[in-house]
């Protein structure tokens, strides 16, 4: 095997639109959520984003969506600001699209229906002819409808497309929020918590999808299960405490023994310095 | 200036009512989070109920310590029966179950008591006190009203803030699951809680009742001002209820004296929608965290 | 609702739209429909008398105000006790324009629907900060506050007495009641045809994931205030044109007219006709029309005083409400859909059992087209 | 000890626990290892009344728990401890360590009551009157700790207590837990995701995946077990 086989190719990666973080800080009433986070994700990587609970994953996720304001620091992706003037509902336009963590279904929707709202931002039909139903936004409707078809079909859920999601399994479910996010065409996906409260054989099906997707878009996750995380991404950010303590491939971050103390957490670490502890009075 | 006065003093005796209405409120929404669209509906009744017990000469304490038992026991009846099965669906059911009862009980008072307005007796004189020369618009009942109904918002806190009867019912408000898990029963709390928002109601109701036209429909009115000064004051505080109630009773009264009495409700709606604007969850209410 | 069945939702239900040969181009099926609405209601009312027309014409916009009730309230979750306000704003505009301009009647109804529109506007806005019961409160006052504005200015909006409104003259020989009827029925299947071709657009899936999940549906790119302000202008225009009906049918427009207990009726036959249901209106503006005609009949036959029995068809109405609320909550259209599934379930459908995870296509990854 | 047999829970259409069945000890830790969505905090909602199984049942001290309500089931002496947001926010420090009080200690009794958890965790003691609000994390920790043995439970169900620790702090915390849990006749449930600093404590293990149960064993054999820890416990 050839160094040239196993390195990635070096330029269909990162040609795309690169998520830029920089020195990105929040506060939640004294407590530092964030703390001077910087992190990049390119176009087709697969970026894990891991640590313990309450270090600090779903903020970033939050900042970048526009549902947490940043108290300082810089989000970009392709060269437009996530910061100033962003609304979560601009996202979809700018080619991001996330998914909630468990399901966030529209439970009065049926699958194929969320599976259609997902392409929301993409529709041009105007209110008028919506009132009037003319062709117009009928065919566009119909052509939706054949999108998300296949798509779910694709995921093998074709079967449930007129149900309720409440009346489903719960893998079920997460590959109908998938295919709601993958139906805007995204050039980011991130992708909150995928692989919980699935079973193993599913957590495979997952590995396969989400790098299946990668040479179009670039993935970010956020995720707890290590055999997930380590099997799919290209490169790991470790966070503690609203810290980037790692950013590097699956193997090194495997062997950094800070990574180590801050997940397995049997050691005592000298430079956390957030001892706010038992008996520090 | 001395219409600015009277209308003045008119405002704080009207906010003191509204603020006891919007105590109720407040009672129920830190409870069960539901507005009580009905609270009214359910004053009224028990004010008509006092005005059979007068006319079956009953004295008037009797008759007014009467009408807040029955509004206590009736309180405890609505969240019992109509509230409880309530529990875990959308928030459009408590809505129009409310509304329900409130068409109901108007109903049933005017096919008993007829739809004319009635009189109803004050506790003192209405007519206004006399400072020096001139006669002011605050009569001896007026000072009744801030007297009732500062009586009851003291007994109120002093029942939070001394009591381990109150503790448990603050902590059953703020955290019911936690509560259930420290043993409290948030159940029959709830329930203490509708029926001590009924005996503040009926004391708004009993307080209205002499000053305006007393008939099925006649609160109404007072609570959407009772609503408009709970929402002013946070929705989860009593002394908020009290502060926006007397904001509220001001602001009425101002409208009322320079603008004309049928704008009134327009003034509270504009008022409303300033203070919902400015804080969407009230004046005196800390923000929510928001979850995603 | 939980029941582990296929939801019933008109976009997805095209397996019974084959079966009956209905085209799935939401407009050419609902005209389809308003035509067979037109055919039965054409014999209804040339058999009808004149009182039995309006009553019709009563129904009819009643289930324009509902429809447009159900579309905010139903559809996109947000609780409205002030729609009653809106008629009034829709029937005073109409009866203004009647009483000081030659305009022409559609002309007329129009401005009915817009002004109204722009009230809803003017409330819906601060409304999208609003959380349910919030909503309702400042709506509740909205109802309250909007009439004595008219009595304030007596000498512009006629006072007690009110305004006078004017019906077109009938074509032909028609006798008035059956032309205003006629007017009204249209209206409402007009209504009713815009309002479901609208439902099964991008806008009402827009609103129904705006009222199910506010974060997820602003994730999927639905600007959610600019979705709720929408529905309040629709469901207000909807209640405009209903009012300007509603004096249509009185002969005069007065504040007597729009009391707190409009609004509350209306939210009461929207639930008890089946929230968030077109069909359910029917059901719920018949609900309004003739409840109280029943409830006096009702206290006839029981001996009540004529003095109850005034009150018994609100007692009625209100109590109905709450046994709906705590133990039917999807209505009468509900129930009827229920019983629908479960007798043609029963005969074509071999149980209603959730298929099993088809296995995913190992490594394959799903068709996303490039951009 | 408690013993919970065939125990099956469901939300809806999703099954959330699978005829689980598990004992625990008194005066030994179980820790409930799994990851996210796998029935760790269902199996304590269970057991403290709050979520109804669909069948199945829980016994502890010989009393069937199922069908009892949350308060009945509290004052038999189980003190549930849930994830995140265990304390009382609005109510001052000392209120919340009250309110466990109310119904099995009398009026005369509490404040000793108090002031022996001051005892155990003297950084409390500053903040008595202030806000549970304003303290960090692991003073809140200390908090719902405090508050659960203020009861002198029998029973004590712990729901990621690690949540948003420093390590120092959960290395302490757990040994706390040990120290009072060893030669008592308490029962100590542990649901845990850091299963290192849990296993490092405990006597029992049990191992959940998708609502049912992978492995019931003792902790040590549970930690020495390298498939066991690199299939379901991330490390």
């Amino acid at each position: 095997m050839t160094a040239a086989m196993i390195e990635p190719p070096a330029f269909t990666k990162g040609e795309g639109k690169t998520l830029l973080v920089e020195g990105l800080s929040v506060g939640f009433g004294g407590l530092l959520a964030l703390d001077q986070v910087s992190m990049t994700a390119l176009q087709g990587e697969i970026v894990g984003v891991i640590g313990p609970n309450g270090a600090g994953k779903t903020t970033l996720f939050n900042i970048i969506c526009g549902f947490v304001r940043a108290d300082s620091g810089q989000v970009s992706y392709g060269g437009s600001s996530l910061l100033e003037h962003h609304h979560p509902h601009d996202l979809t336009k700018l080619g991001i699209a996330r998914t909630l963590q468990g399901v966030g279904l529209f439970a009065g929707l049926t699958v194929l229906e969320n599976v259609m709202s997902g392409a929301q931002a993409g529709l041009r039909c105007d209110i008028g002819s919506a009132f009037l139903g003319l062709w117009r936004s009928s065919r566009e409707e119909h052509r939706v409808a054949m999108r998300a078809r296949i798509l779910l079909d694709d995921f093998g859920i074709s079967a449930y497309a007129r149900y309720l999601p409440a009346a489903l399994p719960y893998a079920i479910q997460k590959r109908a929020a998938l295919a709601r996010a993958l139906i805007a065409e995204p050039s980011l996906l991130l992708l909150d918590e995928p692989a919980s409260g699935l079973s193993n054989v599913e957590m495979d099906d997952l590995a396969a999808m989400i790098r299946g997707l990668s040479p179009r878009m670039g993935v970010l996750l956020v995720e707890h299960h290590m055999d997930l995380v380590m099997s799919v991404c290209d490169r790991l950010i470790v966070l503690n405490f609203g810290q980037v303590i790692a950013d590097g491939t699956p193997d090194s971050i495997r062997s950094n023994p800070e990574v180590a103390t801050a997940y397995l957490g049997n050691e005592v670490h000298e430079s956390s310095g957030h001892l706010q502890g038992f008996d520090d009075a | 200036m001395g219409l600015f006065i009277n209308v003045t003093l008119d405002g704080v005796s009207n906010g003191m009512i509204f603020a006891a209405l919007a105590l109720a409120l407040v009672l129920i929404f830190r409870a069960t989070k539901i507005i009580n669209f009905a609270q009214g509906a359910m004053a009224m009744m028990t004010t008509f109920l006092a005005s059979s017990l007068l006319a079956q000469d009953l004295g008037y304490w009797w008759a007014f310590v009467a009408a807040l038992a029955i509004g206590f026991v009736f309180g405890a009846l609505v969240e019992r029966v109509l509230i409880r099965p309530l529990k875990g669906k959308s928030e459009l059911n408590p809505v129009v179950v409310t509304i329900g009862l409130l068409v109901v009980l108007e109903g049933m008072a005017g096919a008993i008591y007829g739809n004319a307005s009635r009189g109803f007796p004050a506790a003192y004189s209405q007519s206004g006190i006399t400072i020096g020369h001139s006669k002011i618009a605050f009569s001896h009942f007026d000072v009744f009203i801030v007297v009732a109904v500062l009586v009851l918002m003291i007994a109120i806190l002093v029942l939070f803030r001394a009591t381990t009867l109150g503790l448990r019912m603050r902590a059953s408000a703020f955290a019911g699951e936690i509560s259930r898990l420290l043993g409290v029963r948030v159940g029959m709390l709830l329930t203490l809680g509708w029926a001590l928002a009924g005996v503040a109601g009926s004391l708004a109701g009993l307080l209205v009742a002499p000053t305006s036209s007393f008939s099925p429909y006649y609160m109404d009115l007072v609570l959407v001002y009772a609503f408009t000064a709970a929402v002013i004051g946070g929705l989860e505080s009593p002394v908020g209820a009290l502060i926006g109630g007397v904001i509220t009773g001001l602001c009425i009264s101002y409208v009322g004296g320079y603008l004309g009495s049928g704008l009134q409700p327009l003034g509270a709606l504009v008022l409303l929608m300033v203070a919902l604007m400015a804080r969407p969850e009230g004046i005196f209410a800390r923000p929510p965290a928001r979850r995603v | 609702m939980t029941q582990p069945g296929p939801a019933d939702h008109a976009l997805d239900n095209i397996s019974w739209l084959w079966r009956l040969r209905l085209p799935t181009q939401p407009l050419l099926r609902h005209l389809i429909f308003a035509l067979c609405g037109v055919g039965i209601l054409y014999l209804l009312t040339s058999l009808l008398s004149p009182y039995n027309d309006y009553e019709v014409g009563e129904i009819a916009l009643y289930v324009i105000a509902l429809a447009g009730l159900s579309l905010l309230t139903g559809m996109n979750g947000q609780i409205s006790l002030g729609n009653g306000a809106f008629m009034a704003v829709g029937a005073y505009t109409m009866a203004l324009l009647m009483t000081h301009t030659q305009l022409n009647f559609i002309v007329e109804l129009l401005a009915a629907i817009g002004a109204a529109a722009v009230m809803g506007l003017l409330i819906g806005i601060p409304a999208t900060r609003l959380k349910g019961p919030y909503l309702a409160g400042m709506t509740l006052l909205f109802a309250l506050a909007l009439p004595p504005i008219a009595d304030k200015w007596s000498t512009t909006f006629g006072g007690d007495q009110g305004l006078t409104t004017t019906v077109p003259n009938a074509p032909g020989n028609i006798n008035p009641e059956e032309w205003l009827a006629w007017i009204q029925i249209i209206g409402a299947l007009i209504t009713l045809v815009l309002l479901a071709n609208l439902i099964q657009s991008r806008f009402g899936r827009s609103f129904r994931a705006v009222r199910d999940d506010e974060i997820a549906a602003s994730l999927t790119g639905i600007h959610v205030a600019r979705t709720k302000v929408l529905a309040f202008v629709i469901s207000a225009g909807c209640a405009g044109l209903a009012g300007g009906f509603l004096g249509l049918s009185t002969g005069v427009v007065n504040t007597g007219e729009f009391p707190l207990t409009l609004s509350i009726q209306l939210l009461a036959a929207m639930v008890l006709g089946g929230t968030g249901s077109l069909m359910g209106m029917l059901w719920g503006a018949v609900l309004l029309v003739y409840l109280p005609q029943w409830s006096t009949s009702l206290s006839g036959y029981f001996n009540l005083g004529s003095g109850a029995s005034a009150y018994l068809a609100t007692i009625i109405f209100g109590a109905v409400l709450i046994v709906v609320m705590i133990a039917a909550p999807t209505g009468i259209q509900g129930g009827l859909r229920w019983t629908w599934r479960h007798i043609s379930g029963s005969m074509s459908r071999p149980g209603a059992v959730i298929p099993p995870v088809s296995e995913l296509p190992g490594g394959q990854s799903p068709h996303v087209p490039m951009r | 000890m408690l013993e919970i047999q065939d125990l099956s829970v469901s939300y809806g259409a999703v099954n959330a626990l699978n005829s689980v069945t598990i004992t625990a000890q008194p005066g030994a830790i179980t820790a409930i290892l799994g990851a996210n969505g796998a029935g760790k905090t269902t199996l304590l909602r269970s057991i403290s009344g709050l979520v109804k199984p669909r069948s199945g049942s829980i016994r502890f001290r010989g009393e069937e728990l199922i069908g009892r309500t949350v308060e009945t089931i509290a004052r038999r002496g189980v003190a549930h401890v849930p994830e995140g947001r265990g304390i009382i926010e609005e109510l001052t420090v000392e209120d919340n360590l009250r309110l466990a009080t109310l119904w099995c200690l009398g009026r005369h009794e509490r404040q000793g009551a108090i002031e022996a958890i001051f005892e155990l965790f003297p950084r409390l003691s500053g903040f008595s009157r202030r806000h549970a609000s304003t303290l960090s994390g692991g003073e809140r920790q200390m908090l719902v700790i405090g508050r659960a043995f203020i009861s002198r439970p029998k029973l004590l169900l712990l729901d990621e207590p690690s949540l948003g620790l420093a390590p120092l702090v959960t290395a302490q915390l757990m040994e706390l837990l040990r120290n009072h849990t060893d030669g008592t006749d308490l029962t100590v449930v542990l649901v845990e995701q850091n299963a290192r600093s849990a296993l490092s404590v405990s006597v029992d293990a049990v191992v959940l995946n998708l609502g049912e149960v992978v492995v019931s064993d003792t902790a040590a054999a549970v930690a020495a077990d390298s498939g066991l820890r690199h299939h379901y416990l991330g490390f």
